[in-house]
């Protein structure tokens, strides 16, 4: 029974939920995570692939979920709800109720005889296919059970039989237990809208009309159609195909809500290009809509590729109607663009609406049992300067449940709850064990008895080869005992297969074809061990990244190349040794840089929970670029909040803030970092020791040379408007007409990225505007309006108030000239189709923010660390880890990622403080089993290691040889590489596998 | 007097001694020597013939000296101890000697890298410090160094080169000083066109008084052009030419630049006269003999004195 | 340390022209460490030796080896079970490994794939430069521990020529002029007045004068 | 006569120039299936024997890449990695093959782009360069 103040409950097991799951129990915190679903997955199973990367979701996810299962801290329980919350944060009394299963999960064996048997008995697959007998929402379904619907059930007593293994209990019922936990994440989620509802579309009465989710479905792989894209209706490839943005979102018809969902520009778009890249180029790819809407880190890329390369077709309007053309099968929309307001007919093959996120009702009733308020949308309300705090204490929100948002952004929330809910627990206990394993078995001396296990990754692997035929192909190299396809290797169910081949068949060694070790080699190693192989015997063949999705389109080149790949790792695991990792003490204390409200949040939440925290600050005091912002969109007071906050970090006992001080080296590695800074006027040198470093330095406010901006008095940028309305409102009262331009500086070839916040601001600044002086005209010339989620119920008012919206392309931008203390700005007015002049008072420029390249550079380049195209920091993974850097220790926070707002900064804050106690919670450092050996016998003596290691490692010791500290060494090899006895060896990567590779791919076929 | 060399009859008398220098013919060609020698017949008391000079290879300074002697004109026998060994070194040395060659020139000699036999095995049996002591035994203790006897031992006036301007500076005296030491009689110096740092170097070799104890004799070259110029101050290790003296010669058009070099050397000699120590001038006329008559008189060097 | 560098291949491979196996022979000694016949270079040449030989579209068979001393007869021993089932052996030692790799065995062809150069100190990494030409009666006792006969490119014993420019000699300005250097260690040691002691002609006897050299020592013996 | 296929060993160090492989893959960027990776800690790893080893063995190229200059996570891994390339160009020139053959290449992380021109271009170097002369050599040893 795990320690009550020790645990959390997770309610939802999507992303954000395993996220938080998987960051708290990393901290040593105990999670019960329940799921009203027979499996865990959320709705990010059930998607194709993800933008931008175009992942297979699977892929990306399906590690966490099984990593979720194995996690001895968490204990899952699908199938279940929480029917009261008591007590009060620490010490809280939940109470949960688990529907029954009717399948012992002790006993099943997933073999699927009762679906053959007993196919009526059904529970819906999300999607279309009507076959699915029971609820496997996706193959990897974890936990690998399937489950029944007995009310469809006739004859129990033979569907008792149909099971071999008798895991069916046709008896099961309801069960309600009570948990006492600490703290509570909400991860519910959203669900998609239903526009069954709307005549006007016809969904539900022409089959050819899908929503985005179902298309996503009928392009996966693992979807009823295995992956072939087809028209429901006749089962044939479509030629054309169209999508409708903002079906049921940013509406004021009854079905409608006036929000914007966030996601589905960017979704639609990936379905657009998913469907010309993976299927036919010629397919005709058709998106309207009213604003694009990318505006998340390198979203504006993404859309120009769906543009340029992909030549998806972009309509600006909202379809009127879809009518289903009876002769052709088609289906007609008709539409009305800026250009001819008459009304344009075309025919598609195949429709698909862009549905937005909706909160269930089963939400608002849960939030009744929570006792958590939810704003005038039903999604649970939090507040401006406390992205994830609901309105109890103790009780916290991520992902779509708080508002819409995208995996990122709930993988930041999640992160952040997790860091909040920890606060309300006991301080861990010093190094919670790791789970027990199974001894190791001694392979040495053994021949190798190596087992080959090739992914297909749905239509990743599987799309561009025939994996069985190369897993027959494996099968008859050298060495090899075993080579079998399995699915998606990462799946829970992959994974037990493995484990259970080694231990059968006796393998020494283990080759996966599969994705990039980068990202799963952490898995399959964690694998083998617990199959009581050394983890250092495993070797994955890169067959995906970089193999079929390279050659996708050349069947026959990616098989060539899989075979010599796949060659190459079983060459080259033969040669592997059986390893052990080296371990160091871990430092606790923690570096913040940058003094702004990442900062300052990050730096306080880990102090709050025990950590001393180094603020470290460029400039001469605290506060950064929220400093200049007066208001948010809400209309919340910033600069009291500054203050407040300012003071709790300057107060704070184990936050020891540091100004003008500039990074100038760096050593050491994860877990003990050494930075070096020159503090103060004077620049002394002062070194600081810490395990871990936050990198929270901002960005730039963005000052183009444009619209005569610095040059006429009459043009101000946003964030100088916003302080005018503060500090002069007469000055405003007098002005007549105000202006302001969009997407100054930004979406621009040199700078292509949307900066997010400028849209907002616009919004703010006008709405305040007309606060103090009614009777003034505001005119937005804009390119997009992207207020995204709740910020469009501004919008809305701002158009109610009669600010007039005029939208311009880049190439015929606004013309601005000097009139007097006034400017004049010319602009086309695309719906009048006609040249407009507006004198005003002020010309406002939403100029956005840029990557502070000066900064970043410097610190990317003492830290090693990667950058992305547009200079800012590049994350480890940008969907599932927005917060980790590439190098582990490193963790980024707010405006240093990407644009944010203020809110967005705190929440990415928080989860930066999350992921970071996670690492710390450790007490030793794993050093891996890279590293550096010398032969005595072989060693001359010679001192080019000496020379040659970057850290000044090797030395040579009394016994005259060169001795290098595995725990000092950094495993570069350059020594090994440089030793004329070649007396060296690096660990993993000795010269026998490297030749052995070589051998494996260019053994001569003469 | 320790020989029967004319040079050191003419510093012993305290007049200004007068030394030109003959480079011998990359063949058996007799007579260009004597017409170079013949150029400075009565303007000079004695003639450095050069040893193999910048490592090439010429009629050997002995061969040479012998045609000189034949002229009746006084021969420095120059030799450098990279081409033999002290064997060899020994052997031409009494050799000259028995052909009335009683002065010589003690020198490592440039390095085979220079000259076009760069693939010389590079001897150095003998530096040329030790050359001047096997020199020395060999007249005064009338002895090989092998410590046989020698009969009718050669009676040379040791000779030796001195660099005033080569690095380290502040070791050039001391140099001098150890050549002293080692028995050196005379010593003509690399030429010289900076002659304020001469002058220092004179200072010092007369603190020690040293300019008492070996005769030491300026060596000038007047330069053909500015081009010339130039490259003995970049290229020529250890000459010293003073950017002003490269500007005086580039300032004159090209064809009076040869009259130029001839008036500064001139010049030079007249400042070199006056400082104390200098015992004579040894006038380096590399491939220009004929100037040697010319300067000599300008210098108000000539006639020689007959002794 | 005895230093050495790779002889060209074209002029290894026409040692070997004609061998269809040879035995490639590292030492584990000077040459490793001055990266010129250690087992990496071993390797090195072995690859570049097939290469070469492929290309000519021949055959050949090289079996690498490296000794952890060529220059003793001991080490030397461990070649004899391949020995005969090679054409020849080629040393990547210094002549000392080479020529005791021929006395050991007198039916095979031993040819160098090292050129031997000098007796040598390491000036960082990658930088080898000649210090010691084992005279057999050494005077660095009286030169401040700098060797004017292996450093001077005249061997001058008793001070710099007119060459010396900026400490550096006339030969060239990565060569230092020894006797600079010597000054400036006299003066360091404050022995500057040692200077001027003549250092009389060296007896070469001790050195390459009498031909061969040989050390015993009795007790040893 | 099909056109000659090369085959290309690329070196790649893990932090960069393995990382841009994989960007160009999840980028979906083509290039030449020719080349074929082998995963190293840093570019200082590779050992100018591997080098000579896969030409060897019939690799008619090899890429050495590492991170950008200046951004090695182990200081200067990249510039030895340089040094030893250039060094065997040297080598590969006296047994008479190609020296450009052996390339060293830069970029970073976010390069996949990079990554994917690199490869194409010098695949079809080599292609212009033809087989590997050891290969060639090799196949009429085989023959005979």
């Amino acid at each position: 029974m795990p320690n009550q103040n020790n645990t959390v409950l997770v309610i939802g097991s999507g992303v954000g939920g395993m996220k938080a799951a998987m960051d708290l129990s990393e901290a040593g915190r105990d999670v019960v995570l329940i799921d009203q679903a027979a499996s865990i997955g959320g709705l990010m199973t059930r998607l194709d692939r993800t933008f931008p990367t175009n992942n297979c979701d699977l892929c990306t996810i399906a590690p966490n979920l099984s990593e979720n299962a194995r996690d001895k801290h968490i204990e899952v329980l699908p199938l279940t709800q929480v029917s009261a919350l008591q007590g009060q944060a620490g010490d809280f009394t939940a109470t949960l109720t688990r529907a029954p299963r009717y399948i012992d999960m002790e006993k099943c064996t997933a073999c699927g005889e009762c679906h053959k048997a007993f196919p009526e008995c059904v529970r819906f697959e999300p999607g279309l296919d009507h076959r699915a007998p029971t609820c496997m929402r996706y193959p990897q379904a974890t936990p690998q059970a399937f489950s029944i619907d007995m009310e469809k059930c006739e004859d129990t007593a033979a569907l008792v039989n149909a099971c071999p293994a008798g895991a069916i209990n046709p008896d099961d019922g309801e069960r309600t237990e009570e948990r006492q936990v600490g703290a509570v994440v909400l991860a519910i989620g959203a669900e998609l809208f239903d526009p069954s509802g709307l005549e006007n579309f016809g969904y539900g009465v022409y089959p050819d009309v899908v929503t985005g989710l179902e298309y996503e479905r009928i392009m996966s792989a693992s979807g009823p159609t295995g992956g072939e894209l087809v028209r429901p209706s006749n089962g044939k490839p479509p030629q054309r195909v169209a999508w409708i943005q903002c079906v049921g979102s940013r509406g004021i018809n009854r079905e409608d809500v006036s929000y914007c969902s966030g996601v589905c520009c960017m979704y639609a778009l990936k379905e657009a290009i998913v469907t010309k890249e993976r299927f036919q180029d010629d397919i005709e790819a058709t998106i309207f809509y009213m604003d694009m809407r990318t505006y998340g880190k390198d979203y504006e890329l993404y859309y120009d590729r769906a543009k340029k390369t992909y030549g998806v077709r972009l309509e600006r309007c909202r379809p009127h109607s879809i009518i289903s053309d009876a002769a052709s099968g088609q289906l007609t929309i008709s539409y009305a663009t800026d250009a001819s307001s008459a009304l344009t007919t075309e025919k598609f093959d195949m429709v698909v609406l862009s549905t937005g996120f909706r909160v269930t009702e089963n939400a608002c009733q849960l939030a009744r049992v929570l006792g958590i308020e939810l704003n005038e949308h039903n999604f649970a309300r939090t507040q401006s300067f406390s992205p994830v705090a609901t309105s109890r204490p103790g009780v916290y929100v991520c992902g779509v449940f708080e508002s819409p948002k995208d995996i990122p952004e709930t993988m930041m929330q999640a992160s952040a709850a997790a860091c909040l809910a920890s606060k309300n627990l006991v301080p861990v206990a010093a190094g919670n064990g790791e789970a027990e394993l199974p001894p190791e078995r001694d392979v040495s001396g053994e021949e190798p008895r190596i087992g080959v296990f090739v992914c297909d990754c749905e239509q990743n692997i599987g799309g561009a080869v025939d994996v069985d035929a190369l897993a027959a192909y494996a099968g008859k190299l050298p060495g090899v005992v075993l080579s079998q396809s399995a699915g998606h290797g990462c799946s829970r169910e992959a994974l037990e297969k493995i484990k259970a081949a080694i231990v059968e068949q006796n393998l020494n060694r283990v080759v996966i074809g599969g994705c990039s070790p980068r990202t799963h080699e952490n898995l399959f190693q964690n694998t083998l061990r617990e199959a009581g192989l050394n983890k250092y015997l495993v070797e994955m063949a890169n067959i995906r990244d970089q193999d079929t999705w390279v050659h996708m389109n050349y069947p026959e080149m990616a098989m060539t190349k899989a075979k010599d790949l796949i060659r190459m790792a079983v060459a080259g695991v033969a040669q592997a040794q059986a390893l052990k990792d080296n371990t160091l003490p871990m430092n606790k204390d923690v570096l913040v840089l940058g003094g702004g409200v990442s900062g300052m949040n990050a730096a306080l939440e880990l102090a709050d929970q025990g950590h001393r925290v180094y603020l470290a600050e460029q400039a001469g005091h605290l506060g950064g670029m929220a400093l200049a912002v007066r208001k948010t969109l809400e209309g919340d007071d910033v600069p009291s909040y500054m203050a407040d906050l300012i003071e709790k970090v300057s107060q704070h006992a184990l936050i020891e803030v540091i100004t003008q001080a500039i990074v100038v080296d760096h050593f050491g590695m994860p877990g003990m970092y050494k930075t070096g800074f020159q503090i103060g006027p004077r620049m002394y040198y002062r070194q600081i020791e810490h395990g871990a470093t936050v990198l929270a330095t901002g960005a730039t406010h963005n000052v183009p040379r444009a619209y005569s901006l610095g040059e006429h008095a009459a043009v101000t940028t946003q964030i100088e408007l916003d302080s005018v309305i503060e500090d002069q409102p007469e000055r405003v009262k007098d002005w007549g007409q105000l202006v302001m331009i969009q997407c100054v500086g930004s979406r621009v070839p040199e700078n292509p990225n949307c900066s997010r916040i400028c849209c907002q601001s616009a919004i703010k600044n006008a709405l305040r505007a007309l606060d103090l002086n009614p009777d003034m005209r505001v005119f937005i010339l804009y390119r997009d309006m992207r207020t995204y989620g709740f910020s469009e119920d501004y919008y809305a008012e701002a158009r109610r108030r009669g600010v007039i919206f005029v939208r311009y392309e880049t190439d015929t931008p606004p013309e601005v000239t000097p009139d007097g203390d006034k400017v004049k700005i010319a602009f086309a007015d695309p719906i009048i189709g006609r040249k407009l002049a507006v004198t005003a008072d002020c010309l406002a420029l939403s100029t956005g923010m840029a990557v502070n390249e000066e900064a970043t550079e410097d610190l990317a380049t003492i830290f090693h660390l990667n950058r992305s195209l547009d200079g800012s920091f590049l994350e480890e993974h940008i969907k599932l880890r927005p917060t980790d850097l590439s190098i582990p220790g490193f963790f980024v926070a707010g405006s240093a990622h990407a644009p944010k707002n203020i809110k967005e900064c705190i929440a990415q804050a928080q989860a930066a403080a999350s992921r970071v106690l996670s690492m710390l919670s450790k007490d030793t450092i794993n050093l891996g089993a890279t590293v550096a050996r010398v032969d005595p016998e072989k060693c001359a003596t010679c001192l080019v290691c000496v020379r040659a290691c970057p850290y000044g490692v090797p030395f040579i010791n009394e016994d005259r040889y060169s001795e290098i500290d595995p725990a000092k060494c950094h495993g570069c090899g350059t020594c090994a590489a440089e030793c004329p006895a070649k007396a060296i060896e690096l660990t993993r990567f000795e010269d026998a596998p490297i030749m052995a590779r070589l051998e494996g791919l260019l053994e001569r076929s003469a | 007097m320790k020989t029967e060399s004319v040079l050191e009859k003419v510093l012993a008398s305290g007049e200004l001694a007068v030394t030109g220098e003959c480079g011998p013919p990359r063949g058996a060609l007799p007579e260009v020597v004597q017409e170079k020698a013949a150029m400075l017949k009565g303007y000079v008391d004695a003639v450095n013939v050069t040893d193999n000079q910048t490592a090439m290879v010429r009629m050997s300074s002995f061969a040479a000296s012998v045609f000189l002697r034949q002229m009746d004109l006084h021969p420095v026998f120059q030799m450098v101890t990279r081409d033999r060994n002290r064997l060899a070194i020994q052997g031409d040395i009494i050799g000259a000697y028995s052909h009335g060659i009683n002065t010589m020139l003690c020198l490592s000699g440039d390095h085979p890298k220079f000259g076009d036999h760069a693939m010389a095995a590079n001897v150095h049996d003998l530096d040329s410090l030790q050359l001047i002591q096997t020199v020395r035994g060999m007249r005064d203790e009338g002895l090989f160094q092998g410590g046989a006897e020698i009969k009718n031992p050669p009676k040379m006036f040791i000779g030796a080169a001195a660099n005033p301007f080569a690095d380290p500076f502040e070791l050039r005296v001391a140099r001098l000083a150890k050549k002293v030491k080692a028995g050196v009689d005379f010593v003509q110096t690399q030429c010289i066109y900076n002659i304020d740092k001469f002058e220092t170097w004179m200072e010092g070799v007369r603190e020690r008084g040293l300019h008492e104890q070996v005769y030491i004799m300026a060596g000038v070259t007047p330069m053909k052009s500015a081009g010339m110029a130039r490259y003995m101050k970049n290229r020529v290790p250890g000459i010293d030419v003073p950017d002003e003296m490269v500007k005086r010669m580039a300032g004159v058009p090209k064809d009076k630049q040869a009259q130029e070099g001839i008036d500064i050397c001139i010049e030079s000699i007249e400042r070199l006269r006056q400082i104390e120590g200098v015992s004579g001038f040894h006038i380096m006329a590399i491939e220009w003999e004929e100037k040697v008559p010319e300067i000599v008189k300008r210098a108000g060097l000539y006639p020689r004195p007959q002794v | 340390m005895i230093t050495a560098e790779r002889k060209p291949m074209d002029e290894i491979m026409g040692m070997i022209d004609g061998c269809g196996r040879i035995l490639l022979v590292g030492c584990n000694e000077c040459v490793t460490v001055c990266a010129a016949g250690g087992r990496k270079e071993v390797a090195l040449l072995a690859a570049g030796l097939q290469m070469a030989s492929m290309k000519k579209g021949r055959a050949l068979d090289v079996r690498e080896m490296t000794l952890e001393r060529q220059c003793d007869p001991e080490y030397v021993e461990e070649l004899a079970p391949h020995i005969d089932q090679v054409d020849a052996v080629v040393s990547m030692a210094c002549g000392c490994g080479v020529q005791e790799v021929a006395r050991r065995f007198k039916k095979t062809p031993v040819y160098p794939a090292l050129n031997t150069k000098f007796m040598g100190a390491s000036e960082g990494p990658g930088i080898w430069a000649e210090r010691c030409q084992g005279c057999g009666d050494c005077l660095l006792g009286l030169t401040g521990g700098i060797c004017p006969i292996a450093r001077c490119a005249k061997r001058l014993m008793n001070g710099p020529c007119g060459g010396s420019t900026n400490g550096k000699c006339e030969i060239g300005n990565d060569v230092d002029c020894a006797w600079h250097l010597i000054w400036e260690r006299m003066k360091e040691l404050g022995i500057e007045d040692r200077y001027e002691d003549v250092i009389a002609a060296k007896d070469w006897r001790t050195g390459r004068g009498n031909g061969p050299r040989k050390i015993l020592r009795e007790d040893l013996a | 006569m099909e056109q000659f296929e090369p085959t290309i060993v690329a070196f790649c160090c893990h932090y960069c120039a393995y990382t841009a492989a994989d960007m160009a893959g999840s980028m979906r960027l083509v290039y030449p299936p020719n080349v074929k990776i082998i995963r190293v800690p840093c570019s200082g790893k590779v050992d100018t024997l591997h080098i000579m080893k896969a030409l060897e063995k019939g690799a008619d190229g090899v890429l050495v890449a590492g991170c950008l200059e200046g951004d090695c996570h182990f200081k200067t891994g990249n510039v030895k990695a340089l040094q030893r390339v250039t060094y065997l160009q040297g080598y590969l020139e006296e047994i008479g093959i190609e020296a450009e053959r052996v390339q060293m290449v830069t970029m970073s992380a976010g390069m996949g782009g990079r990554f994917a021109r690199i490869t194409t271009e010098f695949t079809e170097k080599i292609r212009e360069l033809g087989p590997n002369p050891v290969n060639a050599g090799g196949s009429r040893l085989a023959a005979s």
